[in-house]
């Protein structure tokens, strides 16, 4: 339990730095120096000293949405196996929580997107829709094969109680899952393949575009809540991939932040070798993640590998 | 007693030569008295059971259809009371109503009362010749027309009955029974005797031949033109009183049939009531005029009669009837009072009656609803009894041909009753007073369901 | 004495033939009151004089059917002929030669159905006859274009049904007759009525026009 | 006792239609009417409550009613005459309390027909407009044809030697035309938009559920559990499915909640199929999973879509139009609506805070209970259940998301006057509101009181885990709620010393004005999706692009009629009217043919006789 809270501090605290090592990453590609480290943090403070403009057409509903999606998104860190030792408030069924406060999370910036009523921020609210319908599901199929294989609907025995020897006797139905998890936390998290944070060209931005109209204390939230859920999507990837029953706490929690680091340098590879895809491609992407996890699901089903 | 049965129809004759004679001044209350007199008469001699030469009143189902004619007729007249005063009409076709109508019941009555096969035709035939010139009272081309083929297609027919009949004494002579003349009584107890060959051909013939007026498919083509044609209270006594008559006609030619013959004639039956509710269904779904809707709703209630009757027997069919004439005549009459205010039968024409004429609209379109067989109406009763002793191939065919009549009802009904106001220039106000009697049938139609269902 | 009735029964026969082929309306109508004046002889000729003579009731009915059928119609057809002007059915629809080749037809598979029909009692042309004549009735209602055609073709009809009758020596009552007879008489009055009517409002008493009332969807 | 509930609200229904000259007084005693009933109901539900699953049908028309009926009293000022109305209205409420107490098929078939033309007419109570035709016609055929189909259903009960199949098809197809199931639910987007909104309100939150009840209590008592579970969870399938996509391709408000509606009770007829399926495999959780997440999610329907209808039906009275693209901005006119709309709209895509989740996280939960069986059929019942609804879910967030962010966010579009909201709308509203608030506080202690009214043995197990999920859900939604209320205070006091926010036009990259037609429309929201489901929707489109050098006018519309109305009714009644018209030719007028026909007819019937 005490491990599982250290483990929490340490991904509220770290969270915003992956954003710094994917720069430092794109930037070592590119042959420059790129930005500090803390970056994100100063950001963040600076924006919370500032006061914050809100447009004549906006409503509650613009004030409210960044401080709910931050708390959806804290809510769904809660439920997760932080550093390999199952998390005190897991509950049969809190695999789909976890789910549905993304999905909160989500709706509360489109709403907040639609309601500055600008053209740029309703055609990124519109294309994050219509991503998320795709990456939902590949979710489930991918809490699916994770409920097969520990026969169980808590994200702490799905993700840590599988023992040690699903890969042995999954292992390709466990890279198949890897790989669409990877993707899924591509369109998440509005990386490279997907949507360009850096760019400023708003027709190509996706979940840029949606946070146009964001400042102050506000904005703070919403790319502290990025922060998180890059964390949250990185920390799932590792704990599905590392089998880390033999491990005691401290190496635990060691094995777990370095994951998340190499995720965040792994995604800044694929930023810097990838260029992002055309806008009608996305889809085929997202559809390709979907059937890989179908294709998992189905390996790991015919294979038997089940309990 | 019988002189008590014999006064029924003396009573009427009466009224219609006293209105003769005076040349139709005083029509309306000559008609009025008449059916008030003939309606008492007929409660009165309700439950006696009396088997004449040549009337009687022998079975419980003839006194119903005995009272609930005389009950149109009544309910008819008043009508009219009101209704003559709103038509203008010239003083020569009142004379001819003055006369007509009151005939027209008398031989009815006649053709109830009946206890020979020869009177009973005879009364029917002359049902047709005093029910054709009633069809003539808004003298247009169209009624002639209407008129005519009512006439010769009727006689062709009640002369294929007469045929029946005679092949029918012809059967009895076969079978070895010398009859002198057609009592029906004889014919009930030598029924096993009777030759089975004849007796087929005899019936075919005679359902032929009432089937023509009861308005059974192959021989209904006279039915949307006379109905339609008519005036509202002409249509309404024709459409609910007449057609019962003509079944009974058939009734008792088939309770005459021996057992050996008696499935073909069922089977015959089912045949020409499927038939009749099949064509009826398709002709309602395209119909452009509604009292022609009306008419062929009529010709699919008579089949599905003749289906209750070949498989239900005689209480469900009298159940169907009764209800079938109360709902049929308001509606003939609320579709009396819209051809009187808006001087068109073209559906399409008609629109946003709601607002124009709200007591009219909303009692034609309850009047529809319950005709379809809806819950608080009789005929969703004796619809269920069918359904469940007809055989699954009946039954599901007569689901789809009930919902076709339902579905092309109504798209004429909301058609006329819901939207805008149409432009024509709809006078409403004497439509709107009209609407007394339809209410009293409609509401009788609801009492026979609401009592029938409770003892289901 | 049944040579008698056969005679008349022949002659029955004749008069449908003739029906189908004559143009003339004047001259359809004495075939037709001929037809009602053999009627009403024939249950005379049908009584076995040897037994007994005959009550005042055959006497009776057989004079009515004379009075009505041979005289009375055709005097209401002759009159309501002229009021409505017409004197010959110029173009019926199924021309004379094709309906006098359908008649004969029709008599002859009559005669040949009925031959192994023997009934006790009851010449053999008793049942081809009546069926002859309802035929040609029917045939004539059909195929001819004038409404006093029409209704000739209904009394022809009419004239079947009742020779059946008499043919079988079925005897239904008096006052039946006597009904039967009063109807037919009220109904072709009322028909001479409504054929006047027509040609005063349509100009015409053609019934193959009289074709307003439709379903078919487009309004005449 | 029982009945009296359904007697004082039928009783009131007579009253308020005789009076229905004075409308003042046929509004007072309607209202009255329909209150008092509910009371009644409620007292008789608590004295001696009814066994069964009946009890549970007649909660959502008790919630719904009082709430609806307040609503319509502003709703109907000045549309049509009120007694009937209120008189129609009373007679509905009246047959929907009745229904689920009755038990013999035959009474329970006439309340049935009655409740039909009773709505009937609530459904075409502005008649004025002639494009109501229709929709009016459609919903009476869809109450005759299940009428029809239910009487068949009771006939074949006599009929000895009707195979099972026959007689569990026709049953499942005359209450589902009642409940919405995939391809018989054409009525329902035609009748709700037509519909007054507290109607619609009523209709899909209480009356759908009836159609479902009919089934589980004559339907299927008779035929083996994993047929039925088998049949209603591919239903369930398809039509919320199919449901949700037609939903966010809509353009009428109204018909987004009708789809949403279907899509809903097709969620619930999952959960029952899952129920089904778990009792026919004897797996406990399953069974307690599935009857607790239908029970949840027909009241949380209920209660949500009840809130979204009156929302609507303000909207319409505030705009006069229910044109998601003509609207806009009206969050800051109808303030009140925008945020109860908002909120149930959020609730009924399942998403956390709100109760819809509840209900779905059951369905999950009985799902994955199914995944975890082993046993191979459950387990494939149990993905295709968990991957529909979840994918549902998703397209839910979108269809919802278009409704609010076109309808009431942004700027004003093309109708810009709107009145002012009337507290009698948005009170019934947010009593909605607060009760799905309490129910998610209170389904932990209801839980029990479900699973024991259903009686089934062996499941008090399955019950304590069920109660301790439930209290976990609920808890982590208050934490969601203490959350979100902490960030904001610090954010009020502790953040902003001194910083004042001013505010300004939208920061629109630079553009100096922007104006409303630069926004982003409901039907762009979904345009994308739209396309990538158009094989399915196959949306209909009229553009005339700009010709010419100085182009004088471009248009583009787009609509999505329904796709088994388009593909399978239309061509089946065009059918039926071809012949029809072939027939007709029948009727010619000639008085010949009508006699050729009788002879041909008599002489066929004659050798019939002869040769037989």
């Amino acid at each position: 339990m005490m491990y599982w809270l250290l483990n929490l501090v340490l991904a509220l605290l770290l969270a915003p730095v992956l954003f710094g090592v994917i720069n430092k990453v794109k930037a070592f590609f590119a042959g420059r120096k790129g930005p500090r480290l803390m970056q994100t943090w100063y950001d963040i403070f600076k924006l919370l000293r500032k006061g914050s403009v809100y447009s004549t057409s906006s409503t509650w509903i613009f004030k409210f949405a960044p401080v709910g999606t931050l708390a959806a998104l804290f809510i769904a860190m809660l439920f997760l196996p932080l550093g390999f030792c199952s998390s005190p408030l897991g509950f049969q069924g809190d695999a789909l929580l976890f789910l549905y406060m993304l999905g909160l999370g989500r709706i509360l910036t489109v709403l907040g997107a639609l309601d500055t009523a600008s053209s740029f921020e309703g055609m990124g609210a519109a294309r994050e829709l219509q991503f998320s319908v795709v990456s939902e599901g590949t979710m489930l199929l991918l809490l699916i094969f994770l409920a097969i294989q520990s026969s169980s609907c808590e994200l702490n025995t799905m993700l840590c109680g599988r023992g040690n020897s699903f890969w042995m006797s999954a292992a390709p139905s466990m890279l198949l899952s890897a790989v669409a998890l990877y993707v899924v936390l591509l369109t998440e998290c509005c990386r490279v393949p997907v949507d360009d944070p850096e760019t400023h060209l708003e027709l190509t931005m996706i979940h840029e575009a949606m946070i146009l109209d964001n400042s102050g204390p506000d904005l703070a939230f919403i790319h502290y809540g990025a922060g998180l859920k890059l964390w949250i999507f990185s920390a799932i990837l590792t704990a599905l991939v590392v089998p880390a029953d033999l491990l005691s706490p401290w190496s635990a929690l060691l094995v777990m932040t370095s994951g998340c680091f190499l995720t965040a340098v792994f995604v800044g590879i694929t930023e810097s070798m990838m260029a992002r895809y055309r806008f009608l491609k996305v889809p085929q992407m997202l559809m390709g993640g979907f059937c890989v996890e179908f294709a998992a699901l189905a390996l790991l089903l015919i294979s038997g590998g089940v309990k | 007693m019988v002189s008590m049965l014999a006064l029924l129809i003396t009573v009427p004759m009466l009224t219609a030569v006293i209105a003769a004679v005076c040349r139709g001044r005083f029509c309306r209350l000559l008609l009025l008295s008449g059916s008030i007199l003939h309606l008492g008469l007929a409660l009165y001699c309700f439950n006696t059971r009396i088997d004449g030469r040549w009337i009687g009143l022998t079975s419980y189902s003839e006194a119903i259809l005995l009272v609930l004619t005389s009950g149109l007729y009544f309910a008819v007249c008043c009508y009219c009371c009101s209704w003559l005063k709103a038509e203008e009409c010239s003083k020569k076709s009142l004379w001819i109503l003055g006369i007509c109508l009151p005939l027209f019941l008398a031989t009815m009555t006649l053709v109830i009362l009946s206890r020979n096969f020869g009177v009973m035709w005879v009364a029917i035939e002359a049902t047709t010749l005093f029910s054709a010139p009633l069809i003539l009272f808004h003298r247009s081309g169209r009624a002639l027309e209407a008129m005519w083929k009512y006439l010769l297609i009727c006689s062709v027919g009640i002369g294929l009955a007469l045929l029946g009949t005679l092949f029918l004494a012809f059967a009895a002579r076969m079978g070895g029974v010398e009859l002198h003349d057609l009592r029906i009584s004889e014919f009930l107890n030598i029924k096993e005797s009777l030759n089975p060959g004849w007796f087929k051909v005899a019936f075919v013939l005679a359902l032929a031949g009432y089937g023509t007026k009861m308005g059974l498919v192959p021989f209904h083509t006279w039915l949307p033109d006379a109905h339609s044609e008519a005036p509202g209270a002409v249509s309404a006594l024709l459409s609910a009183g007449l057609l019962n008559c003509s079944f009974l006609g058939v009734i008792r030619f088939a309770a005459l049939a021996p057992d050996k013959v008696g499935e073909f004639c069922t089977e015959l039956l089912i045949i020409l009531g499927v038939l009749s509710l099949a064509t009826a269904a398709f002709f309602i779904i395209r119909q452009g005029d509604f009292k022609r809707m009306l008419a062929y709703s009529s010709i699919e209630h008579m089949g599905i009669a003749s289906i209750l009757f070949a498989v239900c027997g005689i209480e469900m069919t009298m159940i169907h009837l009764v209800a079938h004439s109360a709902i049929k005549m308001s509606l003939f009459l609320l579709a009396g009072n819209l051809l009187l205010a808006c001087g068109t039968r073209q559906i399409s024409r008609i629109s946003g009656l709601f607002g124009v004429m709200p007591a009219n609209a909303i009692l034609f379109l309850a009047g529809v609803i319950l005709i379809c067989g809806v819950p608080p109406s009789p005929l969703f009763f004796t619809e269920l009894v069918l359904l469940c002793q007809a055989p699954l191939w009946l039954a599901l065919l007569m689901v789809l041909l009930l919902f076709m009549v339902f579905a092309g009802m109504m798209k004429n009904v909301l058609s006329m009753t819901m939207g805008k106001k149409c432009e024509l220039e709809i006078h409403a106000a004497p439509a709107e007073r009209l609407i007394w009697v339809p209410i009293a049938g409609l509401c009788a139609a609801l009492a026979v369901g609401i009592v029938f269902g409770v003892n289901l | 004495m049944n040579m008698a009735i056969d005679l008349v029964l022949t002659a029955f026969l004749g008069i449908c033939l003739m029906l189908s082929a004559s143009s003339r309306l004047v001259h359809c109508i004495r075939l037709v009151a001929l037809q009602g004046i053999l009627l009403g002889v024939l249950p005379l000729l049908m009584w076995n004089w040897s037994k007994a003579c005959p009550g005042a009731e055959i006497w009776g009915a057989a004079f009515v059917n004379i009075m009505v059928k041979g005289v009375l119609l055709p005097i209401l057809l002759i009159r309501a002929m002229r009021k409505a002007g017409v004197k010959r059915e110029l173009e019926p629809l199924a021309g004379y030669s094709w309906s006098l080749l359908i008649v004969s037809v029709a008599s002859a598979l009559a005669l040949w159905l009925s031959r192994s029909l023997t009934i006790p009692g009851v010449s053999v042309l008793a049942i081809p006859a009546a069926a002859v004549t309802v035929f040609t009735g029917l045939f004539i209602i059909v195929s001819r274009r004038k409404a006093i055609t029409q209704s000739l073709g209904f009394l022809a009809f009419e004239n079947g049904i009742a020779l059946f009758g008499a043919a079988m020596h079925l005897e239904y009552g008096f006052f039946v007759e006597l009904g039967i007879l009063l109807d037919v008489l009220v109904l072709v009055f009322v028909m001479g009525i409504a054929v006047f009517q027509i040609s005063r409002e349509f100009e015409h008493i053609d019934a193959d026009r009289l074709n307003l009332l439709t379903d078919t969807g487009e309004v005449k | 006792m029982i009945f009296s509930s359904a007697g004082i609200a039928a009783a009131a229904g007579v009253l308020s239609l005789l009076c229905c000259r004075r409308g003042g007084l046929a509004g007072v005693v309607g209202l009255a009417g329909t209150i008092l009933s509910v009371t009644a109901g409620i007292v008789t539900l608590c004295t001696s409550p009814p066994n069964g699953v009946s009890l549970l049908f007649m909660l959502p028309t008790l919630i719904l009613a009082p709430m609806a009926a307040i609503h319509s009293r502003a709703y109907i000022k000045g549309h049509g005459n009120p007694g009937i109305y209120w008189g129609f209205f009373n007679l509905t409420v009246a047959t929907m309390l009745a229904l689920p107490l009755i038990k013999e098929f035959l009474p329970f078939l006439i309340v049935w027909e009655l409740m039909g033309i009773f709505s009937f007419v609530l459904v075409m109570f502005n008649y004025k407009a002639d494009e109501l035709k229709r929709p009016a016609w459609i919903y009476l055929l869809a109450c005759e044809a299940g009428g029809l189909l239910l009487m068949l259903f009771y006939a074949l009960s006599f009929k000895s030697g009707v195979s099972q199949e026959l007689f569990y098809a026709i049953g499942m197809a005359g209450f589902g035309l009642k409940a919405g199931f995939p391809l018989l639910h054409i009525w329902l987007p035609e009748a709700h938009p037509a519909a007054p909104a507290p109607v619609s309100a009523i209709m899909s939150g209480a009356m759908i559920n009836l159609g479902l009840m009919g089934i589980l209590v004559f339907v299927f008592p008779g035929v083996d559990p994993a047929l039925c579970g088998w049949t209603l969870l591919i239903l369930g399938c398809i039509g919320s499915l199919g449901g949700i996509v037609f939903a966010f391709a809509q353009d009428n408000l109204k018909r987004v909640l009708a789809y949403s509606s279907i899509e809903n009770i097709g969620i619930i007829s999952m959960a029952v199929g899952c129920t089904f399926l778990g009792g026919a495999f004897n797996n406990n959780t399953m069974i307690v999973f599935g009857i607790l997440g239908s029970v949840f999610h027909i009241i949380n329907h209920a209660l949500l879509k009840g809130t979204l209808f009156l929302g609507a039906g303000q909207v319409f009275c505030a705009t006069g139009t229910l044109s998601i693209d003509k609207m806009g901005g009206l969050m800051k006119r109808t303030p009140v609506t925008g945020s109860c709309f908002t909120a149930a709209a959020v609730g009924l895509s399942g998403l956390p805070p709100f109760n819809g989740f509840i209900g779905e996280l059951m369905i999950y939960l009985a799902a994955f209970s199914g995944i975890c069986s082993g046993i191979v059929q459950l387990r494939f019942a149990g993905i295709a259940a968990a991957l529909v609804l979840s994918l549902t879910g998703a397209c839910a967030v979108v269809a919802f998301s278009k409704a609010i962010g076109g309808t009431f966010l942004g700027e004003p579009r093309k109708i810009t006057e709107c009145q002012k909201e009337s507290p009698w709308m948005y009170v019934p509203m947010l009593c909605l509101l607060l009760l799905s608030v309490i129910a998610v506080f209170s389904a932990p202690f209801t839980a029990p009181a479900i699973i024991k009214l259903v009686k089934t043995p062996g499941l008090d197990t399955a019950v304590a885990g069920a109660e301790k999920i439930l209290f976990y859900a609920a808890s982590f939604s208050a934490l969601f709620y203490i959350l979100c209320t902490l960030i904001l205070l610090c954010r009020r006091f502790l953040l902003v010393r001194g910083a004042e926010n001013e505010s300004g036009p939208t920061w629109d990259c630079g553009y100096a004005k922007p104006s409303a037609r630069m926004e982003y429309t409901g039907s762009a929201i979904i345009q994308n999706l739209a396309d990538l489901f158009n094989s399915f929707l196959q949306i209909r489109r009229k553009v005339d692009e700009p010709q010419g050098l100085f182009p004088s006018k471009a248009s583009f519309e787009w609509e999505s009629p329904d796709g088994s109305e388009r593909f399978f009714w239309a061509p089946v009644f065009k059918f039926a009217a071809g012949v029809s018209d072939k027939v007709h030719k029948f009727q010619s007028g000639y008085l010949h043919v009508y006699v050729l026909i009788m002879t041909v007819a008599l002489i066929a019937m004659v050798i019939w006789a002869i040769v037989s």
